[in-house]
């Protein structure tokens, strides 16, 4: 099994503000790492680092085998890692339809223009859009803005997708559709993830592996049953109702 | 994404050509012809009621709006008075009514372009009289000439305008070569001893060739200019530069440019009280009535006019000089126009009547022959209330002014009354200069 | 909704757009060629030179302002920087207007490449107002320095002009038949250019950019090459026209050439249209053309209220322009409206 | 001509002058600025309406001078207040050329009614010309009456938006203006008074350079162009950055014109601008 993503002794500080101290992961090809940890933690930047949109103060970046830190984001795009934005950043005043259909012209296919509209066309319906393509992504509500969100990382058929809290604000039943896309993702594109995620039972659920930063710093790596016992992380949320539940939730299912 | 960009770039590209080559072939065509050149599309008012058109955008808007207004009143003031008394008379006999036609320029040469190609294809006028200002006139011009058409040239000073080959501009207004050499041949008579001399103007296409016909002629009479600079348009503030004339030891300032910059430099020079500096001369904004609201500052202060109602042409000094006079008196140029727009006439719409007289003189020797009134105009020598018109007519400068003078006025304190009053040259002259500038004393 | 359906959609919308275009130059050079044979044509001829001069800019601007979403509010730089370098070729040189023209477009672009690599790190009001910085300092410099004429500016001779001839005119009388051929070929191009941006790869990136610049930078468009590359192809049609108009006019004055009006005029005729839509500058530019035209004949001292109000109005009530309006009034005119 | 110390000192002394009332000039967009994140195109015109309002109170009705000035600020309190429902509350958080564009609309109708009422010709307000000679140059008293005002009303500005409680309001408002609203801050009142606060200050700005210099419906785009840098020198909506970038653009002007010419004097206040975007587009001082 390759590694995909190596981020080794990352920093990353703004102004006087340290963001990330010194942290380090790695993940391998197939694999669901879910990046947790209190808001502040420096999960997001962590994704800029590794796209490309900040460039660390040390350490560096390795994707697929090479060494990636300081590139372009579009450069690091192109090796094939999509992501999704903790606020969407659809395409407001395209169509839904054309907001995948510019993401499958950027990606490394070369399709032609039929084919990159049947394309467009497979995925919107994978995620369930096609009732809305001819719809401008401006007039969506917050669960579709994710879906397209999705939709529009997916077009581009990567290698590694990082999606960054794409389950925040969505009620249950649509936090268990966006799972089950994600698994299905996962399971026919052959996809390695890397999601920030605040759901926790969705993360426990859905994750290999769970790495948890607090404060800029990496506090704990392992299995979700192993990060659910580890007193450093239950203390660093302690306090925190929802992550207790899921803690709670996630241990009691495993003993029945 | 190449692939496509270069299909693009070649349709393009046969686009462009076909339309070159139909344009390229449709000159090779007809270029042998001899040119039908534009007299083919000569004028048909000689008939229909007899009526002349005469031509010329005007400033309805824009930044040259107040001049051109003025020069516009000149203008139809001389069309009134002719039309009152029946028409001109052209030489086979008939009298023809004068028809004006004109519109707004918005003081841009793109539309002076556009509404001078009007005038003379769409509306077919006669002769044509030019927009207000250099730079319009010069767009005008481009046009104009082409056409073989007569254009009198007024509220045109630039020089530059009559070395570009055109032979069928003629210019009414002293050029600004000539603009400020009168204020330095007057203080050459006042004062022998004051050599040192600081230029200020504004950096603007008519005060810069002012600017650059001065700086010459104070070279070759030996002044010593100690002091040269150029303020942006739209100046308000003075103190820097004001203090470099002061440290510089000047002791006469020529500068200006517009109305309102020349004002503020009065105004600020005055304050600063530099008790060296005696003369100051400055242009276009002293012989503005508007300038008395400096009130003590504008005391003393010189200024380059094209003409003034106090001016002393007459039909006596025509005939000292030998030549024809024509058209009204000063005076009753004065009062027509005192009586028509109630106010007294500055020298913009001086230059308006000034132009449409002269067209009046050439219509009645030539009529409607293009070809005759240029010879006419190229020969002329006569004096007016404007004062004296004639025209280069060598090739090189072809119809620059060289009879037309200056008059310089200086803004006096009579009895406690601030009155603008006409010091140079001495045979127009209503009172003498004051020197030095009081400030001074 | 069927992608074939999309396809045949797509491709009647941009029929439709190319005989759109195609008449409209089509109807110019009719009127064109017409005005050498009829004198009565010669007015409208000059009307249309001056729109043409207007839409060259618009369509340079379009580029940058409608699909890459970059509010260049001094983008009569590039007018004045080809009309200033054709000048100059021509007054000290006696190069050929032709000639003149591509080396004043090569001038303007090399200008947009390092005049981009300052401006285009700027984003929305910044962007805006460093743009009307670079154009006052172009105005400023040119008016001081004395080989570019100062504020006199530089006029060419009427000598200049022997060398030319169409249709039977000559010299100077040829010149405004000449010039209003070659506005034509560069408006020509212009639409050409924006309809290549429109349909293109590289449109689709740049509207990506224009929609949100972090994301088109996630689905993998390097934007720092997109942009650049607009802007550059954005002052071609404006350094066109400004050569042209250089030699029409034949003379350069900083004032007129670096006009923070006529960059104006061109993002309201951009707006009124619809930004990013080949259709919309055309109808922008003739609509505003038009309006200015018989406000300025009919109430010209009350024409800068009239045009103030009309601008609060685009911008407050259409700021998707009347292109941009019936687009959004129905998604199926996406395809028909480019 | 060698350019003496003296000379040197009467440029500076002058740039700190005339650049205090360009800061002054410039604090009324970069309040909007930094507020609404307007960058408001009428400021021109709305300086050289209050011009002429102080010339049609002072010299065309006689009202004594101090009155018409403070007339003159009230009807451009009156006026801002209608301008922002009018041209700036249905853009604002739309795309940014819609607020350009509506603003200079506004700036438009403003220079239209001027150039209807008063056309293009230079007006003067007769005040009192006595000046003070520093190192050649003469700088009027007006002029150091209207920097002091300048630099009170720079400070007062200064301890309104950071002592009052409207103060935290505006800026409670730019930092998150949905959790503001959230804890009871009426956004819009907020937004319409800084709005109208700027515009308050181009009109006292204008007001103050009536006094000075004579004035033309063009006159306010000149003070437009420079505000814009100061602003982007000063830091936006921050009053003393306006007032130290002011006096930083007037020195600059004032000795590139007793060293090399006056003419270059608008250029390093365009080229300050460019340099500042692109190293320090945050102004040298903090925001508001």
């Amino acid at each position: 099994m390759s590694v995909v993503l190596r981020v080794e002794n990352v920093y990353k500080s703004f102004g006087g503000v340290k963001a990330l101290e010194g942290v380090s992961m790695t993940v391998n090809e197939g694999m669901i790492l879910g990046l947790i940890g209190p808001n502040g933690a420096g999960k997001t930047t962590l994704f800029n680092v590794i796209t490309g949109y900040y460039k660390p103060d040390k350490g560096r970046v390795e994707l697929f085998g090479r060494d990636v830190t300081g590139w372009p984001t579009h450069k690091i795009a192109q090796l094939g890692v999509a992501r999704t934005f903790q606020i969407p950043k659809p395409f407001p005043d395209l169509t839904v339809f054309e907001n995948v259909l510019v993401s499958i012209k950027f990606s490394s296919r070369k399709l032609s223009e039929q084919e990159a509209a049947e394309e467009a066309k497979r995925i919107l319906e994978f995620l369930g859009l096609d009732s809305h393509a001819h719809m401008l992504a401006s007039q969506l509500n917050v669960a579709l803005e994710k879906r397209l969100e999705l939709a529009r990382a997916l077009a581009r058929q990567p290698r590694l997708l990082l999606l960054d809290e794409v389950l925040a604000g969505l009620n249950p039943s649509e936090v268990a559709y966006m799972l089950e896309k994600i698994k299905r993702a996962k399971q026919e594109f052959g996809l390695t993830i890397v999601m920030i995620e605040h759901v926790m039972h969705a993360v426990m659920n859905i994750a290999d592996r769970i790495v948890v930063l607090h404060l800029g710093k990496k506090l704990a790596e392992g299995t979700p049953e192993e990060i659910a016992r580890d007193p450093r992380v239950i203390e660093a949320y302690l306090g925190d109702p929802k992550l207790a539940l899921a803690f709670v939730e996630r241990l009691s299912s495993k003993k029945r | 994404m190449a692939s496509r960009a270069i299909l693009w770039i070649a349709i393009a590209v046969v686009v462009i050509a076909i339309i070159g080559g139909l344009a390229w072939y449709l000159s090779r065509e007809t270029a042998q012809e001899t040119a039908q050149t534009p007299q083919a599309l000569q004028p048909t008012g000689e008939k229909e009621g007899c009526v002349i058109k005469i031509g010329f955008t005007t400033s309805l808007t824009g930044k040259l709006q107040k001049e051109s207004a003025e020069q516009l009143n000149g203008i139809k003031l001389w069309a009134d008075e002719v039309n009152s008394k029946g028409g001109i008379k052209l030489p086979d006999g008939r009298k023809c009514t004068v028809k004006l036609v004109y519109y707004d320029d918005e003081s841009k040469s793109a539309r002076v372009q556009e509404l001078y190609q009007k005038l003379i294809t769409d509306d077919k006028v006669d002769y044509l009289i030019s927009p207000y200002s250099s730079g319009l006139t010069a767009a005008a011009a481009a046009v104009t000439d082409g056409y073989h058409k007569v254009m009198i040239a007024t509220g045109a000073a630039s020089d530059s305008i009559f070395t570009k080959g055109y032979q069928y501009v003629y210019q009414l207004y002293t050029p600004a070569s000539r603009y400020m050499t009168s204020a330095v041949d007057l203080l050459l008579e006042l004062d022998q001893s004051n050599k040192k001399v600081a230029l200020l103007f504004e950096n603007s296409k008519f005060a810069k060739s002012v600017a650059s016909a001065t700086k010459a002629y104070l070279e070759e009479k030996g002044f010593q200019i100690v002091y040269e600079d150029y303020y942006p348009p739209g100046t308000t503030d003075f103190a820097t530069y004001i203090a470099k004339i002061s440290a510089s030891g000047a002791t006469a300032l020529l500068g200006g440019g517009h109305f309102q910059d020349g004002f503020n430099l009065v105004k600020q020079l005055y304050s600063a009280n530099i008790k060296s500096i005696k003369y100051v001369a400055i242009l276009v904004a002293p012989p503005e009535p508007a300038f008395a609201e400096l009130g003590d500052a504008a005391v003393g202060v010189i200024g380059p006019s094209q003409w003034e109602p106090g001016v002393k042409y007459s039909p006596e000094a025509a005939k000292k000089l030998g030549i024809e006079w024509y058209g009204p008196t000063v005076d009753e140029f004065v009062k027509a126009y005192k009586s028509k727009y109630g106010k007294t006439p500055g020298y913009h719409a001086a230059g308006g009547y000034a132009a449409g007289l002269v067209l009046q003189y050439v219509i009645e020797k030539a009529g409607l022959d293009t070809e005759k009134a240029k010879e006419i105009l190229d020969n002329l020598d006569i004096m007016t209330f404007w004062g004296r018109i004639k025209f280069y007519k060598e090739a090189d400068k072809h119809g620059l002014q060289i009879g037309h003078s200056m008059v310089l006025v200086q803004w006096q304190k009579t009895d406690g009354k601030l009155t603008k009053v006409i010091v140079y040259p001495e045979a127009a002259a209503e009172a003498k200069a004051v020197y030095p500038i009081p400030w001074s004393k | 909704m069927e992608a074939k359906n999309i396809l045949r959609e797509l491709a009647r919308g941009r029929m439709i757009t190319n005989i759109t275009v195609a008449a409209i130059i089509l109807a110019l050079l009719t009127i064109g060629i017409g005005s050498l044979y009829s004198e009565t044509l010669s007015y409208y001829r000059e009307t249309l030179s001056t729109f043409m001069m207007l839409f060259s800019v618009v369509l340079g601007l379009n580029i940058i302002l409608g699909y890459t979403g970059y509010v260049s509010f001094g983008h009569a730089v590039f007018f004045g920087i080809g009309g200033y370098t054709a000048m100059v070729l021509m007054y000290y040189y006696g190069v050929n207007v032709y000639l003149a023209m591509i080396i004043a477009a090569l001038a303007a672009m090399a200008a947009a490449q390092a005049i981009g690599f300052i401006v285009l790190r700027l984003r929305g009001a910044y962007f805006a107002i460093a743009t009307i910085a670079v154009l006052e300092a172009f105005r400023v410099i040119v008016s001081n320095v004395e080989y570019l004429g100062g504020s006199e500016g530089l006029q060419l001779e009427a000598s200049y002009y022997t060398g030319y001839s169409i249709a039977g005119y000559r010299g100077q009388m040829s010149v405004h038949y000449i010039a209003y051929f070659l506005l034509l070929g560069t408006v020509t191009l212009g639409l050409l250019l924006n309809l290549y941006v429109s349909r293109s790869q590289f449109g689709a990136g740049l509207r990506a950019i224009r929609e949100d610049e972090d994301a088109a930078e996630a689905i993998g468009i390097n934007t720092w090459k997109f942009k650049t590359l607009a802007y550059v192809l954005s002052s071609i049609t404006p350094a066109l026209a400004g050569a042209i108009i250089a030699w029409k006019r034949n003379i350069v004055l900083p004032e007129e050439f670096f006009s923070l009006t006529l960059s104006i005029e061109s993002i309201i005729s951009v707006m009124l249209g619809g930004a990013g839509t080949v259709l919309g500058t055309v109808t922008g530019t003739a609509i505003y053309h038009t309006v200015k035209t018989i406000f300025l004949t009919s109430f010209p001292s009350l024409h800068l209220i009239i045009f103030g109000i009309t601008i609060a109005f685009i911008a407050e009530v259409l700021p998707m322009g009347i292109i941009g309006w019936l687009r959004l009034m129905s998604t199926r005119l996406r395809f028909l409206l480019e | 001509m060698v350019v003496s110390p003296e000379l040197i000192m009467g440029g500076l002394v002058s740039g700190i002058i005339i650049g205090s009332l360009y800061g002054l000039a410039a604090l009324g967009l970069s309040i909007i600025w930094g507020v609404l994140k307007v960058v408001n195109l009428s400021h021109g015109a709305l300086i050289a309406l209050s011009m002429y309002l102080v010339y049609t109170l002072s010299v065309m009705y006689g009202v004594p001078l101090p009155v018409a000035l403070l007339a003159s600020i009230l009807t451009g309190f009156l006026l801002g207040i209608a301008a922002y429902y009018l041209f700036v509350h249905r853009v604002l958080g739309g795309p940014e050329l819609a607020s350009l564009l509506s603003t200079f609309g506004f700036g438009l109708i403003i220079l239209g009614i001027l150039e209807l009422a008063f056309g293009g010709i230079a007006r003067t307000i007769p005040v009192s010309q006595h000046v003070i000679e520093v190192g050649h140059a003469p700088i009027m008293l007006v002029q150091i009456i209207g920097a002091i005002i300048a630099v009170a009303v720079a400070v007062g500005a200064y301890l309104l938006l950071y002592r009052t409680w409207f103060g935290r309001a505006v800026r409670a408002v730019v930092m998150n203006a949905e959790a503001s609203a959230l804890m009871g801050v009426n956004v819009v009142r907020v937004l319409a008074l800084s709005f109208t606060l700027g515009v308050l200050f181009a009109v006292t700005a204008g007001s103050l350079l009536s006094l000075a210099y004579s004035f033309t419906p063009e006159t306010g785009t000149k003070y437009e162009l420079y505000s814009f840098t100061i602003v982007v020198l000063g830091g936006l909506g921050n009053p003393l950055g306006s007032l130290v970038g002011g006096i930083i653009l007037g020195i600059a002007e004032q000795l590139t014109s007793v060293i090399v010419s006056g003419s270059w004097g608008p250029l390093v206040a365009f080229l300050i601008l460019l340099v500042m975007l692109i190293v320090r587009p945050t102004g040298l001082f903090a925001k508001l």
